[in-house]
This record gives structure tokens, C-alpha cells and sequence, in this order.
């Protein structure tokens, strides 16, 4: 189906992205929006708009019947879902398939077994994809969970057969720890779940987070881009990601990219999608977590170490192309690295922070990418995801990438909201990220470093920069806090001068 | 002579002119200033041979001002030897006026309304800044004499606020 | 009605609202516009469901209007069919007087200086546009009464222009 | 010399280009500036600032005692004079070593070597480079011509030895045409110089315009990063570059690139530079042209396909450092293509536009990279070359970033000045553009189309806008140009709607 228009079923700058990426091709782009969204820069940059309901996402991005009436309303032919929202949910690409609509993206019956966890583990483990050891059926006594645990090997995690949330978790690292684990978890898990059942499986200690992107075509052809590593996360949310891993060694890579694509093998996969895996360094091994079935937040980073385009090969794909290049023909280059600009303190508990952004200056320039969601005036509301904006570096190296995003980082001004800004500047100076020694507790473990940095002295610069806008009418500051000086008969500096115009003071 | 309040820290600040520029004390400590110039959202400067860009806007919790890859927030009300602080905007009759000329953006409140003092009431848009104008008083809003969209001179009178007697 | 110029074409345009927006005529031609707003240095709107971002601002050669990707010029002087044309800021007694408020950004003329009519003189920078306001009669400047950096109220005379006779 | 501190002695993209380099690789940079420049983006962002003199550049950016001056004043311990101004100059190298800095470029020999046109013809023959073939002595008579031009070839040009600017010379297309065509040059050449002596050599009917990129470190080791095609010109200054060339074949790159390797070698070249070559696609011959001892204007398209960062290595060059890489590893990947984005109106003989930006939007997102001079508020004065912006788009295929950059462009939005944006969405768009058939006199030749387009009838759209903008107070249009609505009774509609709030209009 060589479809002419497309519908975004998305807001934010992925949806900015997929404009981008149908201008390029010559494709009709259709935005939605919420009431909160009318004036959204995917809105705006798209060739047509079409409201599909007040703010909350519950009463329009997620609501399928009025996505599919903006889309009849438009003569669209496909759907791009985006990430989050209906991305990866069955009922949404089945609905756009039965409206005659070509849904970017997998069969929803990959979709479902995907989405089931305990299915897609299955799955994966059929088709020859590692997965964490453990044993699936519950534990009859201490004595059947030691015989296991030798021989998946210690650290183990005991888990409740029936619960979720940590209740009857217990991490047990040796032997001798084992009765008395059982015996809580077991009590714990018949307490809260009324089902005292426990099985064990092997614990990661302090794992990465690496992952594969992955893009199958309609003509049966699976390949993998590579690996992108995300271990830096708050709250199991992605703060910094990089591509390629700095631990990977070339024979990890490819085998991890192997599994990878028989993962998405065993699934019939179409189109761009994401195989993520626990990595222990220690061991060296690695262990499926889950695929996501859409295009992933961070991809540009892959974007920039292979240079091909992800959003573009997703349409193409959708519209029946094959993959014009061989795994061979796929390769990374240098090194790039995302960071997440979200509005939001880290400094109280990672709050999202709302508001009219005052002030907005992106960065630009050599090996600087900006995917951008908002502009300066735009109103940061509490009804979506907080990101502005997901700044890019690349280049030649790990290390001048990781300076580059500093420069990058330095040039970044928001006014208006609290943003996440300072905090990537700690991160990416932080010494165990600068020797890459980076897992999933990376923001737990360096708290204090990252999250309540020492109050720095307050230059007298800053004193000079406040004294010198108030005087001269810039911001509020100026006539509600006049700061006087201290001859009431000198004219003020700024008459005097014949100040503002541009060119020199004098 | 004003003290400015930075991100807690408060100094004294004083702004003279000199021959070749400015000269500025911060607490006692003297500082050269040349090429004082108005950029696009800011000032430019130069202390010594240093050049900076500071950039200011009002915010929520005060001004906030970047100076090149730095940010800080002043708190917006300054203790000015020679005069009460925050005069201009916040009369303590109760008449909120607009502090310079400008474009209504935004109104928060209706009449009616029971206000704080220091609550944003409206914002006004002016040299490509947004300011938010507070409450002066305690009290109920009594009139809203503008509206989004509209452009207020110097001292327009933009809400009028009664105190709970009234 | 009024006649409006762009890049040497000439259209009838009318404004009226309608019951979800307006209804634009060009020639007689009818469109349906909705959600009309402001946005950061222009309008966004929708015609027919195809989404529209102009970004306007006053340049030498007349006002410059960009539409996504497209750029015009729309002639300065308009036609109105109710008032005659370009009335405020062009008083014929020789007044420049400001048509909005906003800030002096700069001033091209020195008092004594011999000056056209449509000349521009002084650039005046309102809701982030630059503006610059045209002598309104061939003639000499008498008198600057703005200076750059300056917040001046609507109505405010600029400049004041005499005839080479006075 | 690990220099801490560096003078960027130039202006505009280029110095903040050079600055962002330094901030990147922790050097301290200190800016120039002329009384035009105070605000200028590249003094906005260094870290120091020095006023050089007045805005014509032979006061400020031309004069070396000001800006060694203005080295001493700030401790820089080098140099870097950008390209233009004084960055090919022999005494200004030599003055900067002088004065006991680093000069980041080749040395003054060399400067001077490919300074001497005439000159370096005779090192780069000598070295084995290909020059445009043809006798360097004069032709005693039409015998001699005919036999020389047997040799060489036809077409030849007849020039006058003695002279230049087009005197004297004749283009023949054959033997028939050489009698009269030599009686005519040498009689034009003894009128015009007091010497009839002509000489020839091979003409180069519409030549393609390719350059090659080179490296040279301290160490002896000079590498090629393959080629540029800049063929799209007008009055010889460069409008669209890109890499690489979509005519060359593997074998030609690798022999032209081996030739500009000879050619740097010769000279000893130390740093960046790039060896012009005129490219005869009919005989699928090059010729030396030139060549330019410092960094190009359009070095970004290189740095796009072949992931090397120019900039940075010129630094590292001059520190010392040696090349980190060989040429086996440096490939090109991918398309880059290059706008040069000029304030210039193409329709009035591309007369230069002054005047203030009062509108500036800048295009952004995957594979687009700005290097911007300007701000929205910047003056452009006439005192500097016209360039506000370098372009560039890149991709996995030429048509992939043809593509892109008319996206970007489409993006790209300047009010105040006149700005080439339309006429590169013309060249981009041409038919000989989209099939690689372009050539130095591609403009010339496709004027018609590229600078007198049809005028494309003004769409109901635009009245639309203007009326909107006019009732809603945007702009100049609002007072003086009041558009009134055919009934005075109704309210404006800006009024009944409480309008201009962000969100929907009723």
C-alpha cells in the first residue's frame, strides 16, 4: 500500500518526528490533538489537524474511536501510533486494520504475545533466546529450593508464585540463607497473597540495561542495528542512554544481536521494534526482559552511530519495501549519546514541573541533534509525559560525545520550568560515568553526588548580572525591584549612555 | 546601594557609571564592566575580559536569571536602602497596576475570587518577557480591568482587590 | 471589506465570525477558519481541516507574511472601504505618533534631517514585532521625542516633521 | 604545545564553530570583534572578548598587530584565523609564530608555496599531480599551436602569457579554427599588454567543480577524507556543496584522493586543507585547480559521511597530536549536502540584504545540522560577507538527504533580511539537480528557471492570513492597516471570542 496520508496517533516530539519523516517522503501528515494541544508543534508543523478530545489522554489519545473518526474525517490509509499511548496495544492496530488502515507496525497478533509477559517469555525461551534461570513451578520445600538454587547458582531471588509488587521477595546469596528465606517468603507470600507458593530464579545483581533494535520488513528479512545501552534510569524511566555499549565486546554484540533477531523471528516481526536484556558484566551474560513492539524513545542514537533512519524505514516498511542493506551492511559508527530533557526537580523527588516556558534556547551546531516537542512560550501542562525535548551528541568517540553533550547541555536555556539539564550535566561529569561504570542502581548509588549537590557559592557575577538587568529594564526585575544607585543626582548609567542600541556603551 | 538575594545568599549590590563603562560593588568587591549591551532576551557584558550573556525572566519562585550555562533564582523582592521594597505594582490599596507597558497574556483568577498577597494574578507580556503580577493585599477580587490579548500602558489599573470587610 | 495587496495582487477580503470561528470571503471566494490563536510571532489556524501557522512582521518593503514554508509581502497601504487609508501613525499635520505601545529600537533620522513621506523613521518593537513607522509627509525633522530603549504609550509623538515652509 | 587558551581570529559561523570546538576539547577561547560585531553570536559565546577596531575589515579583522594585540592582552597561546581574512596569509602565519604562538594551519612555507599560483602548478606537476594540459611557453606561430593543440587535444584555449582577465583568449574547437582564432589572441594580446606571445592549454568545456579533503598531522602522515562536489556556483563563490560527488567511481575517488595526498605532501602540509580539482566528466579526467591552505566553508558535509571531526583535529593537529586513524579506516557513509544560506536577494543580481532579522526560524531533527552566525534581532550590516547560515542535510542516499534539505528549508524561516532559502528550494527541486547533472555553469544555464521563476499566482491563503493577522493586531498590519469587517454593528471578532488565549477559539 503506497498510502499518500498518514495519521499520527501521537502528540509530543515523536509526533514531530513522524511529521518530519512523511514530509521527507512526500506523505499527507495528519496530527491529533486535545483541547491542551491545539497550539503543539506537531500540530503546527503537520498538514492537517483534527481535534480529538479534552486533555486527558484517557478522552482523547487513547480513545480509538475518535483517532479512527480523524482519520476517516482526513483520507488517511495508515496509522503511525508513536510510543507510549495505544503503541503497543492489539485492540488498537486490530481496529486500524479493520477500518481498511495500514497500522505501522507488527501484526497485532505479535502485539499480544508480546504484551503477555509470561507468554513472551515462553516464547523466547522456544526459540532459543536466553532468559533469566530459574524454575517456573512453585517450590515444594527448603530442600527442593537449595537443590535448585546450586544449580542455577547463587545470588538467588525467592519469588512468590501468585504476587507481584516485592511482597515475598527474598534475595538469598548463599547456601546457609536459604531455610530460613524460604520460610519468610513463604509466610509473607501466604500473608498478602493468601497463597504461600514460592519458586526462585537467578538474582541480577545491579544489571544494564542493554538493548537490540531490531527492523523486519514484509518479505520474511529480520536485522538487528545494534545495542543501545540505557542503565541510567530513575524509577525504571531512561534518563541517558548511549549507543554503542561501552562493555559490549564484538562477539557479545553479535550474539546478543542474534538472540535479537530470532526474538523477533519467533514473533513474525514487522517493522522497527526493540529486544531489551539484563546484562551481567560479572558473568557476561545476558538475559531477555521484554521487546518493545514501536519505535523507542532513544532511537536516534542508533540513528546516528548506523546513519539509517528508523522512522523512515518504519513507513517504508508499512508501505511493503524491503530492507535495502544485509546485516552485513550495517555497522556503528563513533559514538552517540541521548539525554532526556525532562520538565521536572530532581531536587524534589523528581516532580514534574509546569508552566509557560519564558525562555527557551536549544543547542546546535557539529554532532548536536535536537528532537524537540515544544518552543519557548509553549505551556508545560501535568496532562502528558514531561519531556521536552531528547538532546543528542555523537562523535568520534565515547569521550567526545560525552563533551560534546556537556557543551551541548551548557548552550541548553530553560526558563520557566525546572528541567532535568543540570542533573545530565552531573551525570555526564560524573566519574563513574566518565569510566562508563554505569548499571541500573547508577542513580540510587550516587545520590548524594547527583541529586543534592553541594550547594555552590553564589558568584558575584550573578550579583553583577541581577544589578545590571535591573537597572536596565530587563524582566520583571526591572521597576518592581529597582536596585538604586548610590548617588541619587548621577543619572542612571542607562540614560546616560544612550545604552541599547546596539554596538559599544560608550 | 540594594541588597539582592540569590538563590539564598544576599549581598550588597551598587551600580556606578566610570569612564570606559561600569563600575559595580558586590560587597565591597569592585568590579570593571564594559560593552553593557541589551541582546535578544538578556544583557550582554563584559567584567574584565570575561564575556557573558545573562538572561532574565520572572518565574514562579522569583527572577530567574541564566548567565551563560548557569541559572540562579533572585528573590523578587530586594531590600532598597532608599526606597520601600516592590513599589511599583503593588500599591497597598488593593489596585493592581500594570508595572510597564504591555500585552495581557494571562489571567488566573475571577472576580470573586479570594486571593493571597504575592499570589500571581495576571501575566504581562512585555519586551518579549513574561511578568507575573501578584497580589498586593490579602482580599477578594473586586474587578478585573483587563483582558487577554489586550495591550495596558504604564500604570493601568489591572485588578482591584478588596480586603474580606470591604 | 478591504482591499488587500500581496506581492501586486489585489483581493476584496472580508472577516465575520461564525458559529464555530469565522468566515473569511476573498473575492467573494468563502472559507470557513477555526481555531483561530496567537502563537510566538504569528497566528495558527485551520482552513477547511488543512493546519496553517502565518508568521508576520513589518519589513522594508511592506509587511512580511510567512505561511509554513511560503513567504509574501503585503502592501503597507491598504484600501479600507470605510476609513481612509493608513490613518493611525500618519497624521498629516506632520505628527509620527506611535500606533501601539512598545519600545524604541531605533531611530534613522536626526533632528534637521530633510525626510520623504513613507520613509521609515523610528522602529518600534511591540509583542515581539519590529515596526517601523513612516514619516507621514515629505518634510524636515523638527524634533525626536523618543529615544532608543524607551517605552512609549500608545498615541505618543515620536517625532514631530515640519514643511520645508515652516 | 598543549595550548590552554586559543584566539579565533575571525567572525561569524566560522569563529563559532571554532569556539564551540574549544569548548568541547576544555580550551579557553577568546573572540574578536569589530564595533559591528559586540553582540555577534561567536562573542556572545567565547569565553573572552577583545574589541580588534572599527567594522571595516581592514581595521579590525585584517589588522595583525590588533589581533596579536589582542593575544597578548588575553595569554592565548594560538591561533586560529578561521577561513577569509587572514587565514591564507604567509606574514600573518609567520607574525603569529613570531609573537612565540601556535599558528593552527600549515606552516608559512607552505602558505606560500600554494599562495603562488603560478608556483604551485609547478610543485604539483613536479609532484606527479595532474594539471589542465598545455605548454608553458609561447607559441612561436599557428604551426606550432596546431601541432601543440594535436597533442593536447581539442578544445584548447588560446591564452595571452602576458596577460589575464579574459584578454587574449579563445576558446577552438578545431584544427580549421586555429589559424584565425591565434592571429586574433596574439593581435588582442599585443593591444591589450604590449606582447602578442599566446600560449595553450586543454579547455575545460563546463567542468565539474570537485575537491578533495585532506589531513596532515606533525608526524609526516597526511590522509584523504574523500571529496566534495561544489559545482553549483555563482560568480564563483559556492551556493551547494556535497558529498560525496554523484559521479565518481571508486577507482577515480581513490586516484583523486591519492593525487591530493601527493599534492599536501609536497608542500608538507600540516592541519586541514583541500586540494580543488576540475573534474572533465566526459573524459572522466582531473585537474589540479588549487589549492586552499585552511578549513573550508563547507568542511560539514565531510564531517557527515566520514564521522571526523575537522575542527577538532585542526586543534589536535596543532597540539601535536597524530592522526588516530589511518586511511583504511576513513570512509565515506551515506550523502551530505550543503546550503549556503546568504542575505541576498538572487532576484536583484544577488545584491547583498542588510537590515535586522526580525524573524528567525531555524530548522532542526534528524539529519539536519545548522552552523548559524545570526539571531533573531541580529543586524546584518554590509560590512562581512552575506552567509547567515550553513545547511546541511545528511542521509542514507543522496535522494534520501535531497529530500531532507527541502524539508529544512521549508522549516527555515528569516523576515527582515532577503535570504537565498527560495532559490536553493529552486536548485534542489531543478530536474538537472535530482539526476546529479550539474556543472559550474549550472546556474547560468538554468537561470531562467532558478532565478526568474514563474510568479506563482498568490493563494487565497495568504489573504486569509493577512486578514487574520491584520484583525488579531499582528505585526504592523494591525493599526495601520485595519481591515474592517462588512458590519460595523457586529463586534470584532477578536473581541466576542475572548480570543488569543491559547486553545480553542469558541
Amino acid at each position: 500500500s503506497l498510502f499518500k496520508t498518514l495519521l499520527v496517533a501521537n502528540r509530543g516530539e515523536i509526533a514531530l518526528r513522524v511529521v518530519r519523516a512523511c514530509r521527507e517522503m512526500g506523505i499527507r501528515s495528519v496530527a491529533v490533538y486535545s483541547d491542551a494541544d491545539r497550539l503543539a508543534p506537531h500540530v503546527l508543523e503537520a498538514d492537517e489537524a483534527h481535534r480529538i478530545g479534552p486533555p486527558p489522554s484517557s478522552e482523547s489519545y487513547l480513545r480509538i474511536d475518535s483517532l479512527l473518526g480523524a482519520a476517516r474525517k482526513s483520507g488517511a490509509e495508515a496509522v503511525h501510533p508513536g510510543y507510549g499511548f495505544l503503541s503497543e496495544r492489539e485492540v488498537f492496530a486490530r481496529a486500524v486494520e479493520d477500518a481498511g488502515l495500514v497500522f505501522v507496525g507488527p501484526a497485532p497478533a505479535t502485539l499480544a504475545a508480546m504484551g503477555d509477559k509470561t507468554e513472551a517469555r515462553r516464547r523466547m525461551h522456544a526459540a532459543g533466546v536466553p532468559i533469566v534461570p530459574g524454575v517456573v513451578d512453585a517450590l515444594a520445600d527448603p530442600g527442593a529450593a537449595a537443590r535448585a538454587a546450586e544449580e542455577i547458582g547463587f545470588p538467588v531471588l525467592l519469588k512468590a508464585a501468585a504476587g507481584g509488587g516485592g511482597k515475598g521477595m527474598r534475595v538469598v546469596r548463599s547456601g546457609s540463607e536459604l531455610g530460613r528465606a524460604f520460610e519468610a517468603a513463604s509466610r509473607e507470600a501466604l500473608a498478602a497473597f493468601g497463597d504461600g507458593s514460592v519458586y526462585l530464579e537467578r538474582f541480577l545483581d545491579r544489571p544494564r540495561h542493554v538493548e537490540i533494535q531490531v527492523l523486519g520488513d514484509r518479505h520474511g528479512r529480520v536485522l538487528h542495528l545494534g545495542e543501545r545501552e540505557c542503565s541510567i534510569q530513575r524509577r525504571h524511566q531512561k534518563l541517558v542512554e548511549e549507543a554503542p555499549s561501552p562493555v559490549l565486546t564484538p562477539e557479545q554484540r553479535e550474539e546478543m544481536g542474534g538472540s535479537a533477531v530470532r526474538a523477533a523471528a519467533a514473533v513474525d516481526y514487522v517493522g522497527a521494534g526493540t529486544v531489551e536484556f539484563l546484562y551481567d558484566e560479572a558473568r557476561g551474560a545476558f538475559y531477555f526482559l521484554e521487546m518493545n513492539t514501536r519505535i523507542q524513545v532513544e532511537h536516534p542514537i542508533t540513528e546516528c552511530t548506523t546513519g539509517i533512519d528508523l522512522v523512515q524505514w518504519q513507513l517504508r516498511i508499512a508501505r511493503g519495501e524491503a530492507l535495502a542493506f544485509e546485516q552485513k551492511d550495517i555497522g556503528q559508527r563513533g559514538h552517540a549519546i541521548e539525554c532526556r530533557i525532562y520538565a521536572e526537580d530532581e531536587r524534589k523527588h523528581f516532580i514534574p514541573s509546569c508552566g509557560v516556558i519564558s525562555l527557551l534556547r536549544e543547542p546546535a551546531g557539529p554532532g548536536v541533534r535536537v528532537d524537540s516537542g515544544v518552543y519557548q512560550g509553549w505551556e508545560v501542562t501535568s496532562h502528558y509525559d514531561p519531556i521536552l525535548a531528547k538532546l543528542v551528541a555523537f562523535g568520534e568517540t565515547r569521550e567526545v560525545a560525552r563533551r560534546r553533550m556537556l557543551r551541548a547541555l551548557d548552550e541548553y536555556v530553560v526558563q520557566g520550568v525546572a528541567t532535568s539539564v543540570d542533573l545530565h550535566k552531573r551525570i555526564l561529569r560524573h566519574p563513574s560515568f566518565v569510566a562508563a561504570k554505569v548499571d541500573t542502581a547508577f542513580l540510587d548509588e550516587h545520590a548524594t553526588d547527583l541529586l543534592e549537590p553541594a550547594k555552590a557559592d553564589v558568584p558575584d557575577l550573578a550579583f553583577i548580572a541581577a544589578a545590571l538587568a535591573a537597572e536596565s529594564g530587563s524582566g520583571r526585575g526591572a521597576r518592581a525591584t529597582h536596585a538604586a544607585t548610590n548617588d541619587d543626582d548621577a543619572p542612571s548609567p542607562w540614560e546616560t549612555t544612550g545604552s541599547w542600541e546596539i554596538g559599544r556603551a560608550s | 546601594m540594594a541588597t539582592i538575594t540569590i538563590d539564598g545568599v544576599s549581598r550588597a549590590v551598587s551600580v556606578a557609571r566610570s569612564k570606559d563603562g561600569f563600575v559595580v560593588t558586590v560587597d565591597g568587591r569592585r568590579y570593571d564592566v564594559r560593552e553593557v549591551a541589551r541582546v535578544a532576551e538578556g544583557i550582554a557584558f563584559i567584567v574584565g575580559n570575561e564575556s557573558h550573556v545573562a538572561r532574565v525572566t520572572s518565574g514562579r519562585e522569583g527572577i530567574e536569571l541564566s548567565i551563560g550555562a548557569h541559572s540562579y533564582v533572585q528573590a523578587r523582592d530586594l531590600v532598597d536602602a532608599d526606597r520601600p521594597a516592590g513599589a511599583a505594582g503593588r500599591h497597598g490599596d488593593g489596585r493592581l497596576e500594570a508595572p510597564m507597558p504591555g500585552s495581557i497574556i494571562g489571567i488566573h483568577v475571577s472576580e470573586g475570587d479570594r486571593v493571597r498577597s504575592g499570589q500571581p494574578l495576571v501575566v504581562l507580556e512585555s519586551m518579549k518577557m513574561h511578568n507575573e503580577i501578584a497580589s498586593p493585599i490579602d482580599g477578594v477580587v473586586r474587578k478585573i480591568n483587563c483582558r487577554v490579548g489586550e495591550q495596558v500602558a504604564f500604570g493601568h489599573v489591572l485588578v482591584e482587590i478588596g480586603t474580606e470587610a470591604s
